[in-house]
């Protein structure tokens, strides 16, 4: 692991501070200008990368499932913070109390739940996480050079972020299937989930 | 689609009625399990009540589905605005019918669970509203004109899925089953998702039609595609998994031998029917979207790629189901080979040459009628005589011909159709297939032939351990079977379906190829234009 | 008998097996020991027969533009429409089906018979009361799919009951399936079918999709049309090892009657089959079955081709002399009728092949009689003897069973084609079965080897010399012809023979079969001059089996003491033994020359009935008829002289042969061939993918470790298959153990199984990223030429 | 460098993928694998809000696309958990590599 253990409460600390820049940058999101620019924007998007990407590979190289939890935890708030960056704030906000806080609050419950010892270490084998850094560094690389080579088809160049009431509206009107969907499927899964999680009564 | 925020009165655009009875199958069956819901707080969670609230809704929706088909014309109809769902849903022949089949084979696997799991099992109402959810999704993902709708179905039918594999919680081996499914459902999950978001970020839209459009601009127009083909790629994996191609089918024998036979009953025909359908929907826009018959081979690589990718599955799934010594994995691996020779047909009717249009597609809808009455078949007398047994191992067949003859009769008929042997519609499926891809005329359809027939040979072999089995006489003298009489009218009219769609195959066939013909009248108003078509047709012929 | 009584005959004949079937499955345990045989009987032949002898009375009452008309307006029920293309269910009703019809279910009849006195003896079984049923429901099907099979009009559902006479055939042979033998030799037959009828599928698909029918009639009709314009299939310019696409189709269906008569590489089945029960030998494996495949030949024999043909001869003349070869060595009396069976059909294919379509399917008659007939009476012999099958420990046994010993020397002769060479009485030959059948395709072969040229001569300056060649034509191949001439209804009208069919059934298809007829080369000499020397050889290992069986002194006093005969067994043997003498006279020939014109549209059929002679070619097939005459004296004479007195003479010419003895006693090695192919090539290929799932998967696990370990249980599974022989064993054993490597990533993980298709995911992005050109120059262009 | 573009956005999912799916390769415990399906779902929010931003234009189907990503994310995390401990209080162990009755 390339970054040190004892720093990682650091990093958590410096993610919501940096949030604050984001959030301050674009207040609204309605009257953002056609093209930020400038070295604020640049620095602080830096910022947040390494952010996200250190935190990233954090989860990557952690060995037990506590600090990879925890990693994960400064990776959502990272991504949140892009968000405020590309200026949609209510996704930044969904991101921080669904994922941040509800998603990764249940897989910590999992994780409390299912391990006797949650600093029990399962080791891989050298090899095969050599030939797992291999597969995801071809991807990395792949991607990457695609990436750059594409030429997106609009180059509009930044327009103004949505308000909460456009998005709000194209959620129940045009995504209206989806939206009931998405309902019936949580429905689902609460069953689920609770025919699963549920002691049985024998 | 077009955002609709300028506009003032949104639900002017669409009749609200009529889309509501377009999708009311599915309505019903989110009603079914809001009365499965209700019915343990209201009546009592007994299985009884419980079946009988699933089979009205079941009844239900298959009475609605029926209502709809007859109203949807051979066209593609549309939901809410000129645009289904916005284009975000499709109601068609092809997906009533779908419906219509899922509702039946619905029946036959709840009737299965009747007789074997629930006599044992308490939660009756969560089973079932896992069951009808993920049925639910089946029926999205063949509705679905949308990649998003596409993405939140496939959810909907895989994430329900996971729980019903590990549904009986006393079974260690369910819960590793239900564990690798998930945790495979969730990183092809994952990775189609990433693909989709490539795909918006391209096509600037999600709509499968525009994607379509999209993908045969860039084609023909000599851009470089290779993101797009990344991003496909990606959003294949999805449908891969759900069809269990290979590579993604690792997960498909280990949940199939771990689940609950009923469950992998349901599984391995409507979760790989329905990707398929999926596909052939997919597929079947990518064609609509290339304006000319002659430009037909700009979508030849697609065709190789799923081709080869059909031709490996099918062998794989052939070989690998050799030395299997319990007959559900036997069938789990069966039912991979079996999605091979079905994509094969996917993968030609990309060439809708004049005489052959609809061919692939209509085969394939027929394999998977077929497929569904032997699979259910097969799998009935499987349970029964694990059931009986105590084992799904292969010896539990040992002598089944003297035991019960009402088991083993119908079994060689599943068998045999499996394989493809003529007096059976197996039979039927597989030649169709075959004459679809020999109608295309090209080196690819003829390949896949060849591979086709090649591995029904190789098949014959582990299909007939199964008959040999059941022919050897018993060192000890076992007892007959006592199974439930209602599994026995399930497998016989299953084995005499077979028989009669074999005889009966003509108007079969009308039938089904009516299912297709929808997909085929969608046009798309495609952004390519004709010079670089040209340029297309220039460099196709170099 | 008007209208379509015919077809409601004939269909009632078929589906008469098939509800006695049914009964028999349901109420078979209920009739009972001899019951359900009897019942058997009487539903699955005896109705049958009954129809089929009114049917053929009918038939041979009406006179030629009737039966035209009948066989124009058969009945057809619409099906389904494939494609475009609308399939039909009916029944072809001609003179060829009228013909298999009757003597299939004449002679299933009398095997029927046989098995319920020899299904009787088996009653030391534990559960033999409910096999006997089961044998007789099979037989039952059997007759259903083989009946099914002969009225098929069309391509799909000849197939289909093709493929349950192969299902039938499976059943019968692992009927005993608690011995191993049958088990391996009935998945044997099975597979090596399945291969057969690969090729069948394919040429079956070519017909679909270039003919646009599946009709046996009208595809022959638009073969023909379609080579008369050189459009469709012929205009595809298509190629494979030097076919055209036209060939492939002929020879892709004639891959079918390969798998299902037997011939040269797929001939492996037979012999093993004859693990079954000996009835079922003596129905399935050498009298109607097997002859599947030559009827097969002879229903598409319109869409062959010349160089398909030739094909076809080649493969006869290698199959017929080879399987002879082999039979001289046999020691297990149905071994050596079952080779004396794959020679035999090997005459018929090569008859096809020459053009001999008439005497090839007369043959196919004849031999069905004897040997059907000598397949009983080796049931009999080894029922006798208490299932003793070896020969060496038999001998004398004439005294126990007279009935067989003799009925058995009838049909040793028919097989020898014994006859009377020049000898006439009232306008017929003398000689049994063979003699005429196959005598007439070695004739036949002799024209399209030697005289072929002046055949074609001939041929054109046709007209007049009608009535002179025919006199002057050779003795003994006139005496079927004087058959012919007999019924005056169809003396004249041309309908025997050749080519000229072409000028009697108008002009439409005329050119396109002369052009073939000029295409077609003449055959090698080779060929006819094994044809020939087969047809000494033959006489030579059927009496040594004779002798050897029941002539000379018992050598094994067990087996002498207890032999036996039973009168439910050798009456057939007297009825079939009877039919053997007198099938060649009997109305067969007449029919099959009758039926033979329709078969002259693309091209051509030869049959010897004087017509097609110049006066020299009778000179020299007079010639010729007398050193086949004679062959049948030398190789009884030479059998005769080595076996004669034991079997010590035969030891000495074995140690003197040495290698060339084992070289027939294991069958040319061509079991093991199979074996070696099969094994070593799959294992090839199956090391390779090993080689790449070891390195790329276990890397991570193990390296070295893992890798030696595999190799090492690679190499002892590799000499461990060299332990184990037989094809079966050969396929079933590669299968797995590519089973293995394909497996071999379901290892449980579920880590590892995101790691493999991760891998490949990375594999195809890595090459859509860094690919030499954009993908859409890499358009494969589609080769149009293949379909239609 | 310093004007921050789409394709910067994207670099960041491609990161997140990366690691995303190296962790579901290596991590041997269930809930481990799931956490490496967030952060490819992560990535794949990342890159539908930058299109949506720089290519949008007044459409919003990218953010609402994530919307939906993000409530699939808490669906399936939701059942995850539930087999996790339904394994758990079978095998007694969520190690997946332990988890391999079933094979071949």
């Amino acid at each position: 692991m390339f970054l040190p253990k004892k720093l990682f409460p650091a990093f958590t600390a410096a993610s919501l501070l940096l949030a604050v820049p984001a959030l301050a940058q674009t207040p609204a999101g309605v009257t953002e200008a056609q093209a930020p620019g400038g070295l604020l924007e640049a620095l602080v998007f830096y910022a947040v990368a390494f952010l996200v990407c250190g935190s990233a590979l954090g989860v990557c190289f952690s060995k037990n499932i506590v600090r990879m939890a925890v990693w994960l935890f400064v990776t959502l708030g990272g991504v949140a913070m892009t968000y405020f960056l590309l200026a949609s704030n209510f996704l930044g906000a969904v991101q921080l109390i669904v994922y941040a806080g509800g998603t990764l609050v249940l897989l910590v419950f999992g994780v409390m739940l299912t391990s006797k010892s949650p600093w029990a270490r399962f080791d891989v084998p050298k090899l095969e996480l050599a030939a797992a850094a291999a597969v995801a560094l071809t991807l990395a690389v792949s991607l990457c050079v695609v990436l750059m080579r594409t030429e997106w088809h609009s180059a509009e160049g930044v327009v103004a972020g949505a308000t909460m009431d456009q998005l709000g509206k194209t959620l129940l009107t045009t995504y209206l299937v989806p939206f009931e969907v998405a309902g019936v499927l949580l429905m689902v899964v609460m069953v689920g989930a609770a025919h699963l999680a549920r002691q049985e009564k024998n | 689609m077009n955002s609709l925020l300028g506009q003032t009165n949104l639900w002017e655009a669409f009749d609200v009625g009529r889309d509501l009875f377009l999708f009311s199958p599915m309505i019903a069956m989110v009603c079914t399990m809001l009365l499965i819901v209700a019915c343990p707080i209201v009546i009592g969670r007994g299985t009884r009540t419980i079946s009988v609230a699933a089979s009205f809704g079941i009844a239900v929706t298959f009475f609605l589905a029926w209502r709809v088909m007859g109203t949807v014309g051979d066209a593609a109809v549309s939901g809410f605005s000129a645009e289904p769902f916005l284009g975000l849903l499709v109601a068609d022949k092809l997906s009533v019918g779908f419906q219509l089949l899922l509702m039946v084979f619905l029946a036959g696997v709840s009737l299965l669970w009747l007789m074997g799991s629930a006599r044992t099992e308490r939660n009756a109402p969560e089973f079932f509203i896992l069951l009808i959810g993920s049925a639910l999704g089946m029926s999205l993902m063949v509705s679905s004109a949308n990649l998003l709708t596409m993405v939140i179905a496939i959810e909907m039918a895989s994430i329900p899925s996971y729980a019903i594999v590990g549904f009986d919680k006393r079974d260690r081996v369910g819960a590793e089953a239900s564990l690798k499914y998930m945790i495979f459902g969730a990183v092809c999950a994952a990775i189609m998702l990433y693909g989709t978001s490539l795909v918006y970020g391209l096509v600037g839209s999600l709509s499968m039609t525009e994607i379509a459009a999209f993908t045969v601009a860039q084609m023909s127009g000599g851009a470089n595609v290779t993101l797009l083909g990344v991003a496909l790629s990606c959003v294949f994996v999805g449908i891969a998994f759900k069809i269990s191609a290979v590579p993604f089918h690792f997960w498909c024998p280990d949940a199939f031998q771990g689940a609950k036979i009923e469950v992998t009953t349901w599984l391995s025909v409507a979760s790989k029917a329905a990707g398929l359908v999926m596909l052939a929907r997919f597929m079947s826009m990518m064609c609509a979207a290339v304006p000319s018959e002659l430009n037909m081979n700009l979508l030849t690589p697609l065709a190789w790629v799923i081709g080869v990718l059909a031709a490996v599955t099918a062998t794989v799934g052939n070989f690998a189901a050799y030395k299997q010594q319990s007959v559900k994995r036997m069938l789990a691996y069966s039912s991979i080979a079996h999605a091979g020779y079905m994509m094969m047909a996917t993968a030609v009717f990309i060439h809708p040459s004049a005489s052959g249009a609809g061919a692939g597609m209509s085969a394939m809808l027929m394999y998977i009628v077929i497929y569904m009455f032997m699979n259910l078949c097969a799998f009935g007398v499987t349970a029964m005589v694990s059931w009986e047994a105590g084992t799904d191992d292969i010896e539990g067949f040992n002598g089944l011909i003297r035991r019960s003859p009402l088991l083993a009769v119908p079994m060689v008929i599943a068998l045999m159709s499996l394989i493809g042997m003529p007096p059976m519609a197996g039979f039927i499926g597989k030649w169709w297939i075959l004459v679809a891809l020999g109608q295309t005329g090209t080196l690819l359809g003829w390949s896949l032939v060849v591979v086709a027939s090649v591995n029904t040979l190789i098949s014959l072999y582990y299909y007939m351990r199964i008959v040999v089995q059941m022919g050897i006489r018993d060192s000890g003298r076992r007892p007959a079977f006592s199974s439930p009489l209602s599994g026995l009218a399930l497998v016989n009219v299953c084995a005499v379906v077979l028989l009669v769609l074999f005889f009966a195959a003509g108007p079969f066939k009308e039938r089904v190829a009516g299912f297709s013909t929808s997909l085929y009248s969608v046009t798309v108003t495609s952004p390519v234009s004709h010079e670089s078509l040209a340029v297309a047709d220039q460099e196709a012929g170099q | 008998m008007t209208g379509h009584t015919y077809e409601i005959c004939l269909a009632l004949g078929v589906l008469s097996p098939m509800i006695g079937f049914w009964l028999l499955v349901f109420g078979g345990r209920v009739l009972g020991k001899p019951g359900a045989g009897w019942f058997a009987l009487v539903t699955g032949m005896g109705v049958p027969l009954v129809l089929a002898t009114y049917v053929l009375l009918c038939w041979l009452r009406v006179d030629d533009a009737t039966r035209a008309a009948l066989t124009e307006n058969a009945a057809r029920f619409h099906w389904a429409t494939i494609g475009g293309v609308s399939i039909d269910i009916g029944i072809k009703l001609d003179s060829l089906t009228i013909a298999m019809f009757f003597m299939v279910t004449f002679i299933a009849f009398w095997i029927f018979f046989f098995s319920i006195g020899y299904m009787s003896g088996h009653s030391d079984e534990v559960d033999g009361k409910r096999k006997y049923w089961r044998f007789f429901a099979y037989l039952s099907l059997f007759a259903f799919s083989m009946l099914g099979l002969v009225v098929s009009s069309n391509l799909l559902f000849l197939f289909i009951f093709w493929e349950l006479v192969g299902l039938c055939s499976y059943l019968l042979i692992g009927f005993y399936f608690h011995e191993p033998t049958p088990q391996y030799a009935q998945i044997k037959a099975f597979v090596t079918n399945r291969v057969g009828d690969f090729g069948f599928l394919i040429g079956m698909m070519l017909v679909f999709f270039h003919l646009k029918t599946l009709d046996l009639d009208q595809a022959a009709v638009v073969f023909g049309e379609q080579y008369a314009a050189g459009s469709g299939i012929f205009a595809s310019g298509f190629t494979m090892f030097g076919w055209s696409l036209a060939t492939i189709l002929g020879i892709g269906l004639f891959c079918g009657a390969m798998g299902k008569s037997a011939q040269f590489p797929l001939h492996v089945w037979l012999p093993d089959a004859m693990a079954g029960p000996t009835p079922v030998s003596a129905l399935i494996h050498a009298a109607t079955m097997v002859a599947a495949g030559v009827y097969l030949v002879a229903r598409v024999f319109r869409l062959m081709t010349p160089e398909a043909l030739m094909f076809v001869a080649a493969i006869g003349c290698i199959t017929l002399t080879l399987m002879a070869l082999i039979a001289l060595v046999q020691v297990d009396i149905k071994k050596c009728l079952a080779y004396s069976t794959l020679s035999q059909l090997g005459y018929m294919i090569f008859g096809m092949g020459c053009g001999a379509w008439v005497a090839a399917l007369f043959h196919l008659v004849t031999h069905a009689f004897f040997k059907a007939m000598l397949f009983l009476g080796s049931g009999q012999v080894i029922e006798g003897c208490h299932h003793v099958q070896d020969m060496r420990r038999m001998g004398g046994l004439r005294k126990k069973m007279p009935v067989t010993c003799w009925t058995f020397f009838i049909g040793v002769l028919a097989i020898s084609g014994a006859g009377i060479a020049g000898v006439k009485v009232g306008g017929a030959g003398i000689g049994l079965g063979g003699f005429f059948s196959k005598d007439e395709i070695l004739a036949v072969a002799y024209v399209r080897s030697h005289e072929w040229t002046s055949y074609e001569r001939v041929e054109e300056g046709h007209g007049g010399g009608h009535g002179s060649d025919e006199h002057a034509s050779a003795v003994k191949v006139g005496a079927s012809r004087v058959i012919l001439a007999s019924d005056p209804a169809h003396g004249d009208s041309g309908h025997g023979s050749t080519a000229h069919g072409a000028s009697a059934h108008g002009g439409s298809h005329a050119t396109g079969k002369a052009a073939i007829f000029e295409n077609t080369p003449p055959l090698p000499k080779w060929m006819f001059y094994l044809a020939l020397a087969t047809a000494y050889i033959t006489p030579f290992y059927m009496m040594r089996a004779w002798w050897m069986t029941f002539m000379g002194k018992p050598r094994d006093q067990h087996v002498y003491d207890h032999a036996h005969e039973t009168p439910m067994m050798y009456i057939p043997l007297a009825v079939l033994a009877g039919g053997t003498a007198f099938a060649s006279y009997f109305v067969f020939r007449d029919l099959f020359a009758h039926a033979a014109p329709d078969a002259t549209d693309a091209a051509m059929v030869l049959a010897i009935d004087g017509t097609t002679h110049t006066p020299a070619m009778s000179a020299a097939h007079s010639y010729l008829v007398y050193a086949v005459g004679g062959s049948f004296v030398a190789g009884f004479a030479l059998a005769i002289g080595i076996y004669g007195r034991g079997l010590d003479v035969a030891e000495k010419i074995k140690r003197t042969a040495g290698p060339l003895h084992t070289l027939l006693e294991k069958k040319y090695f061509i079991d093991e061939l199979y074996h070696l192919v099969w094994i070593k090539g799959c294992l090839v290929v199956a090391t390779v993918a090993r080689f790449f799932d070891t390195w790329v998967l276990d890397l991570a696990y193990n390296l070295l470790g893992s890798a030696t370990e595999r190799f090492a249980v690679f190499i002892g599974r590799f000499v461990d298959v060299h332990g184990v022989d037989g094809i079966v064993n050969g396929i079933s054993k590669t299968s797995l153990d590519v089973s293995d490597v394909v497996r071999s990533p379901q290892t449980g993980r579920i880590r590892s199984y995101v790691m493999f298709a991760a891998m490949v995911a990375a594999v195809v992005i890595l090459i859509l990223v860094f690919k030499p050109e954009p993908s859409h120059r890499l358009l494969i262009p589609s080769v149009a030429s293949l379909g239609g | 460098m310093l004007t921050i573009g789409l394709t910067h956005y994207l670099i960041v999912a491609v990161v997140l993928f990366c690691a995303g799916l190296y962790t579901m390769m290596t991590k041997r415990n269930a809930i481990g694998i799931l956490i490496g399906v967030e952060l490819v779902l992560n990535s794949a929010t990342v890159n539908l809000v930058a299109f949506d931003r720089y290519l949008g234009g007044q459409k919003l189907d990218g953010q609402i696309t994530a919307l939906f990503v993000i409530v699939l994310a808490a669906a399936e995390a939701a059942i995850a958990v539930g087999i996790c401990i339904n394994v758990y209080s079978n095998l007694g162990t969520v190690d997946v590599d332990r988890a391999s009755r079933l094979q071949g």
